[in-house]
């Protein structure tokens, strides 16, 4: 980091510059970091960023970092980074291009540098003026007995007649009767299932999911349920054909609802 | 107590006194009209004239801004109202209704209630201990209160026995519900077995039997 | 089913037709104004105009209604004010001072707080590697936090890049609070468009490899 060109520099800097240079140095805690310092070393040209010297900006960092070395001021490393980067930069700038070296030019690394600088310049600008509008509970205010909205849920309770006769006969045949099952194996025929369900058409007034029609007891056990559900559901098929039911289903793998055709 | 201080004073005074006399001149009223309107619409409390007074520049007259305000509001969504010594802006009466929503939730009814329900129809008149006994299990007192609400059972006559318990009847609104003429409409036992909601335990000797029929069936079927 | 039925046909004819075909007549628009400044006045918080039309009864156009509304409190002492899809009666700017009983102790934000807002709300949706390249330095997670927590800024969609860094973007209730009808009213935020401010720029090939890689997935991204 030995810089042959330093006496040059120092000699470029106006004795208010390097005043605040130091200024600076005493101050290192105050800065966000290195983009944050470069915007203020910036300002101390007192020209627009849009025609600010990136060379002279590079040269200004790079003092500011040589005296905070000197001054055994510890800085953190990415402002050791940035000197390091506009260091690079500056040699880029000031030696002629090289035809062989196909990375971007001196030029636009310092465009790019000066774009971050505005482009956080601005942000800061935005940031000032919004928080200089009317805020709410500041400027402005809200409804200070605010109503709120009364939420009246009411809650109708659903069964059906089916529900009401299941209920009944679950409870009834837990003495006299138990729910039919087939000791045997856990398969439920069509025609068994056709029974049960021309048994209980007369009641199927109301559109119902198939799976209420399962027999009791069927439907815990997955195996009897899925043999269940295939017999009922042929069951159901064979009766749709008969013209004794109606059945429908609102899209793929939804629920599968039957009821009784009424002839009335 | 008995002097009252200026502050206090400007209500009574600013009547007659002419705004000009003031050090600093007030706003004009159409001015300290849009402050009662800011303040009363933003303050947690409905504001009083004096904590109005307190708020407003010197020399205003909150009493005649409110009473303006309140003329310029009437007919519309929201009122100036005076409550008590103090001045709120409220919704209009008859908007009352926009201030509530009207959610319709149906559920399923529990099965518990659904048992209850059931017994109470077969069995009506019935008591809560019998509906216990048919159940085997106690009832909640929340069950029947449900049933009760949604006015499906209702309170029957006692029953002549001791401690005279309540019994359960279903209600007209129950029939109406479940599209039935009387509880005699109900499917009686044998119609639920004929209906398959009632099996009964096959004999364990028919056992073969049921099972040959069966393949008879499928034989049938196929 | 060729012959309409009165109740669907209403909304057709509800333009050409006088309200008396409807079956459920609307309100007049002077009843609706004051339904929209009853609901408005009632909450403290924005109401959308779906919200509002919900609450109205059928065939009422909310919209119409807030913005005579709107007219109607021009000058006023409270304001008719649009935020995003909603609608607030907000006291007016200049009568603040009135306001000191009212005035919220908001927790002061820091500096690194404040920018990080801006650079959310002139560059959203921006991940936090963005926020951390204009500003030069990393953001630290409690800033970012306390953003969160004031529900100035929330989760925007993830970025499709590698890493799938999540975005954020300001929500309506900064809008309310800085009393901006949208993120396109922000202070100069054409301007800075124009200038090329709010472009995200890669550094040029700083790291050859790398940056090429960015430019391809930039380009998947579009």
């Amino acid at each position: 980091m030995a810089d042959p060109d330093q006496f040059e520099i120092n000699d470029l800097l106006s004795v208010e510059e390097r005043l605040a240079a130091e200024a600076l140095i005493v101050d290192v805690e105050g800065y966000e970091g290195p983009l944050d310092l470069l915007l203020q070393l910036s300002r101390t040209q007192k020209v627009d960023l849009m025609k600010i010297s990136i060379l002279h900006l590079a040269q200004q960092y790079l003092i500011f970092v040589e005296k905070a070395t000197e001054l055994r001021i510890e800085l953190a490393a990415d402002y050791l980074v940035m000197a390091a980067w506009l260091a690079f930069l500056k040699s880029r700038l000031l030696l002629p291009p090289d035809p062989t070296d196909d990375g971007p030019s001196g030029a636009e690394l310092a465009a790019h540098l000066a774009f971050q600088l505005q482009r956080l310049e601005a942000m800061r600008e935005a940031a000032a003026k919004l928080m200089a509008r009317d805020q709410k509970g500041r400027d402005f205010f809200v409804r200070g007995i605010p109503e709120e909205v009364a939420r009246l849920r009411n809650v109708t309770y659903s069964a059906s007649l089916l529900d009401l006769m299941q209920g009944y006969a679950r409870v009834r045949t837990k003495d006299e009767f138990r729910p039919f099952v087939m000791d045997r194996e856990a398969i439920l025929s069509m025609e068994q299932a056709l029974e049960r369900l021309r048994g209980l058409i007369p009641y199927a007034v109301e559109w119902a999911d198939l799976a209420s029609y399962l027999p009791e007891g069927w439907e815990l056990d997955p195996k009897k349920r899925r043999s269940a559900t295939a017999a009922t559901f042929a069951a159901s098929l064979e009766l749709a054909k008969q013209g004794q039911i109606e059945i429908r289903q609102s899209g793929t793998f939804a629920r599968i609802e039957i009821k009784a055709r009424t002839g009335r | 107590m008995s002097e009252p201080v200026s502050d206090a004073a400007s209500d009574d005074t600013d009547l007659d006194a002419p705004a000009e006399a003031s050090l600093f001149e007030a706003p004009p009223l159409a001015e300290q009209e849009r402050m009662v309107e800011a303040v009363l619409f933003a303050s947690a409390n409905p504001v009083s004239v004096a904590e109005m007074s307190g708020r407003m520049p010197h020399g205003c007259n909150a009493k005649a801004a409110l009473e303006m305000l309140q003329k310029r509001y009437e007919g519309r969504g929201v009122r100036v109202v005076k409550i008590g010594e103090a001045w709120a802006i409220r919704t209009a009466p008859d908007l009352g209704f926009l201030m509530q929503k009207e959610t319709v939730e149906t559920r399923k009814l529990s099965r518990a209630a659904i048992e209850t329900l059931a017994i109470v129809a077969y069995h009506q008149p019935c008591t809560r201990a019998e509906i216990e006994e048919i159940r085997g299990v106690s009832v909640s007192k929340g069950t029947i209160d449900q049933l009760l609400e949604l006015e499906w059972i209702r309170f029957g006559r006692r029953r002549m026995t001791p401690g005279r318990p309540v019994t359960y009847v279903v209600t007209p609104s129950f029939l109406d519900h479940f599209g039935l003429e009387s509880a005699r409409d109900l499917p009686g036992v044998r119609e639920l077995r004929a209906a398959g909601l009632l099996e009964s335990r096959p004999m364990p000797g028919l056992d073969d039997e049921d099972s040959e029929d069966q393949d008879d069936l499928f034989e049938d079927e196929s």
